[in-house]
């Protein structure tokens, strides 16, 4: 049988320019990696074209091991309390292989 | 040179056709990424162009021309803040960010009013250039202090005492502040500016046919583009409001104004030259101060300040502006 | 803890030129917003390589409450009873934080 | 001028090594976008330049050729509809979105001819670009129309009624309409025509080297990618069948025979102008119409279309058809 | 209602010079088709960019029948065996409509 | 020509401008596809330049050229790895990865050597050009043998025989060898030199204000991203530590000095033409290599050759070793 391992999925939709903020928050809560798509949308804060530097999205994911969900809540819980527009949540995976997950960024 | 003049220059032409291809729901779809190049190029290109004058030019000048431009760079937010409160439709939130736009400039209005004086054959200065490249920063600074000032005057009026977690940390302002310096545009134009100033002569030249020859036709594209762009802000008009809507009419009017006195009196420019200081004081960024305001001032809303400086100044100014600063300059100088 | 709401994520994926109708449909059945990405693929109709308009491929988010699904996939089959060519797919999700995805856009 | 002559032109040759690159499937990757941002370019030149000259030239001929393309424009897609219920390989949708893109036109095609004759030395008329942007719209009409028709009948045959719910609705077909009139490549390509007609010559000098002198170029870049998308669409010819693939080769020798008709007798060009309206008829979209028909005829299928349109008949007038309609121009003028 | 049948989604994150194996995976494993979006991000292989070549990520998605899931599993984990750097989750997604999944591709 | 007047050149100068920008961490974003189509347009342009030069050159010497463009491509990643064994700080594989981005070449770096040299008014042969296009495959070749190998060493080390998993199969050393043939920039660029070979001269001549007149200033931008780039992965050499910094400064020094042996002895070249030759011996790919060795190499760590080529040697080649070379070239020749 295949060795899949439960893990969360965080994903972050949000305008890009807070884009170094989530990598940060992803390394100092001890991810393994994290992924980047560029995005449009539209919520409350508008459409967002993604044809100005102003105006673009981003979809971030970070995949961890449950007992670091919480820390990367917070700071996002954080940045949303500062007004910033942010689309959070929450998915069950199962990995692929492996601890890799487990082992922080360099 | 009448305004139905202006609107036969291909470049305001092609603005035109953007919004106009809007308008009517156009299914035409540019790549995202088009006009971030074709912004890229532009700055590069006035970059080494006016670099490549202002070091023959002089020095002193240059100088007076930077300090008025940090002056202005300075004052024209407050002012804009000011009238914006004086609305009573925004937020002290909104209005910093809001305001922080109109400090800055418009490359794409700059460019605009440079192939219109081409285009009556009149002459203009370097110095304008310079200015261009000097004020972002400025009102990207004072844009943040007023939405800190503003943050802490809430938390008063919320009833407590301002908390430090209203404003932001040391570490913050630092970083917001380096933010306002290190802005992209402004490394590009001001990096672009110094390679032009100090590169070989010889080595210029070979290359005047890509900065010169074809600037007029990206330029066209360039504006197409922002037509379109301008357009679907345009639309949102409505949740912006007609007193909003008005601001973007007379800030440029105010900020035009403020500029033909600096262009003629303080640093004694000609026509086409005070034109220039007259459209850096009139025109709002929609490029390089919008992002700095999603970063540091979260709490106003981006559709407030793209829809008015992109959707309403710009246009206001590429049509309307520029011939009128003209107009005006004419009048002061002789 | 952390206030982490059930929500009901659909995913779409079709070729762009539906793009207006797919935000039309999440408009109409009030969703607070959406997302948009740019994607690639092959299916029943063929390769999409995105190299040409038509045959670029979006894959298309929305968030919403469970109540609204039902109408948003009502639409949905409605426009593959027509033969577009819709990947439909819907996850369960735990969004953080507020009732932001009850707010139907402006 | 042989065909073998043909192929020695960098814009051929180019179109050539983009179907080669893909064939010895090299991983030469190409940005998504460069295609796009090269078409947005050629569509603007090819407007503006156009328009420069359309503006000095004859208001009636322009207008006769206006009616003759939009004449094309519907009774080739009718003609391909025929040809392909005749083959009895495609059912009614898709021999409908087919024949739609024959009505219509492919820019490369013709700009592959302008290249062409350029080398050859042979002067050509400009009315032929103004039939190039007016006849996309008519061919995607007579598409719907096709399509909406078949779709009643094949309710009829499943033994109902037509049922309003097999037609597009009558605010669908307001919006379907409006598609047509308002495709993204017709605006540009008209609206560029009309600022190259009405600028001041003066500022249009200046967009001659953007416009002009790096065209060429352009254009070869454009045939490299559009040669790589070629091949990849050939590859599925196996899929579309032989015989479709004869109709691929067969319409634009129908198209291109009309064309010279058309070009000589009724607009009395000269060889050049006729070539031209030759490639008009025998090419076939693959950027404006497939998004029209992908919304308006989805139950076709598009693989159908594009390896048509993209992959047979493409390279077939590239490399084949242009010299030939040429030559069938020279013998019947002379 | 709407018929939502349970399918399994599988994504994979990785260098897009892996793209043409992934696409024969899921050719060769009989999944209806795929879809693939770029991407950036960060791992144990270090920052992907994606402004060069070989810096590139992307996100390839294959919804299958659940019994078709092991086949592309093993030719992955073979993948990731000779240490190409692959991230892979697999999530249960209910499917809108039909049967459209279980049609492998031409 | 002193190495600060090479720091005068705009090229480099922009390549300046951009590692600064990263250095002061500017926000300023460039879009992700903007140096890819950069680098498209520069082979597309270097290829039909050298084509068209080489169309009327000496057949036999060009033959030459590419005989010893293919010995030094065999040759150097040998050498590389070698060396890179002796540092013990890298495994087989990584060594074998790294070594191919040496024996190959960097497009970048040779176009600056020739904005270098045309700025200082010194003459150069059109051979190095097609050295340029042949020295990818056998560096690509050779990494891939030797990392077979290394992977044979180790299953043995490892205790057990040589299985038939750990190399590729039959079916993937095909798949790989075409992989190192018809890697998409040598495509390109050995296709754009036939183009410019065979076209008429009369059609080419309409090519040359695209690629000529703009080439200096797309290679300007193109150097600034790369700048950036470079400045990216400098930051990681920490990660990749002080022997292998060491390694990326002393293998361009060893491949520059073969490579001025190979243009003045083995070649007969002038100065500019060794100094080419050099610059192809020191450079390191960082467009055609990587992805190659990213599908064939795949426990090589990425970080290390790009940081090694794009971090290290890139930068050190464009400010210290091109001026270098010249002068070695000088000593030699005279
Ligand atoms: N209901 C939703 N479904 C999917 N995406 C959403 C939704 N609401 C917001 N978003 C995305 O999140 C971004 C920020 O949302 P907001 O904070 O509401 O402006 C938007 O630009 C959208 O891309
Ligand atoms: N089994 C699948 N897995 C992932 N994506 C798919 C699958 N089938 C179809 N798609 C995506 O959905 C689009 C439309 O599918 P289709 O309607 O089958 O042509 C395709 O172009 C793919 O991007
Ligand atoms: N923890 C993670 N969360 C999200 N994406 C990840 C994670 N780890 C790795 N990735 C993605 O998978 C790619 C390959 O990962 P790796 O094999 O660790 O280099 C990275 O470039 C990221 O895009
Ligand atoms: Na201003
Ligand atoms: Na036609
Ligand atoms: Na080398």
């Amino acid at each position: 049988m295949h060795r899949l391992v439960p893990e969360k999925l965080v994903t972050i939709i949000s305008t890009d320019v807070l884009e170094e903020r989530l990598v940060a928050i992803a390394r100092n809560r001890g991810a393994s990696g994290y992924t980047i798509l560029r995005a449009r949308g539209a919520g409350s804060s508008g459409e967002q074209s993604g044809m100005l530097d102003a105006d673009a999205n981003i979809k971030f994911h970070v995949i961890l091991p449950t007992d670091r969900l919480a820390g990367v809540l917070d700071d996002l819980e954080r940045l949303m309390s500062k007004r910033y527009p942010l689309t959070v949540f929450v998915s069950d995976v199962a990995v692929l292989g492996s601890d890799k997950f487990d082992k922080p960024m360099g | 040179m009448s305004a139905l003049n202006n609107l036969l220059i291909p470049a305001v032409l092609f603005f035109a056709l953007g919004v106009i291809t809007r308008l009517i729901k156009s299914d035409l779809r540019l790549p995202p990424d088009l006009a971030k190049m074709l912004s890229i190029y532009l700055l590069m290109a006035i970059g080494l162009h006016g670099g490549y004058e202002l070091g023959r030019a002089d020095l002193g000048a240059a100088f007076n021309a930077v300090a008025w431009a940090i002056a202005l760079g300075f004052t024209l937010p407050l002012m804009g803040y000011g009238l914006l409160m004086l609305t009573r439709r925004v937020d002290r939130m909104n209005a910093a960010a809001i305001a922080a736009h109109y400090g800055s400039v418009s490359a794409g209005t700059f460019l605009t009013a440079i192939a219109y004086l081409d285009n009556a054959g009149i002459a203009y200065e370097a110095y304008p250039l310079i200015m261009l490249a000097v004020m972002e920063s400025p009102a990207i600074v004072v844009g943040l202090l007023l939405a800190s000032w503003s943050r802490q005057r809430l938390a008063v009026q919320d009833g407590g005492v301002a908390s430090i977690d209203n404003g932001p940390a040391n570490g913050q302002w630092r970083s917001l502040l380096h933010e306002a310096m290190t802005n992209g545009s402004v490394v590009l134009l001001i990096g672009s500016m110094a390679i032009g100033a100090i590169s070989a002569p010889a080595s210029m030249e070979k290359l005047f046919p890509f900065i010169d020859e074809i600037f007029m036709g990206v330029l066209c594209l360039f504006l197409f583009e922002m037509g379109m762009e301008a357009a679907r802000r345009l639309r949102e008009f409505r949740r912006v409001g007609a007193v909003l809507v008005a601001f973007g009419l007379v800030m440029p009017l105010v900020g035009g104004v403020i500029g033909i006195a600096v262009g003629h009196w303080a640093l004694g420019l000609g026509i086409g030259g005070t034109t220039l200081v007259a459209v850096l004081g009139a025109s709002a960024s929609y490029i390089a101060v919008p992002p700095a305001m999603r970063l540091a001032v979260p709490e106003a809303n981006p559709s407030f300040y793209l829809t008015l400086a992109l959707g309403i100044t710009f246009p206001f100014n590429v049509v309307i502006g520029i011939p009128l600063y003209h107009h005006l300059a004419v009048l002061v100088i002789n």
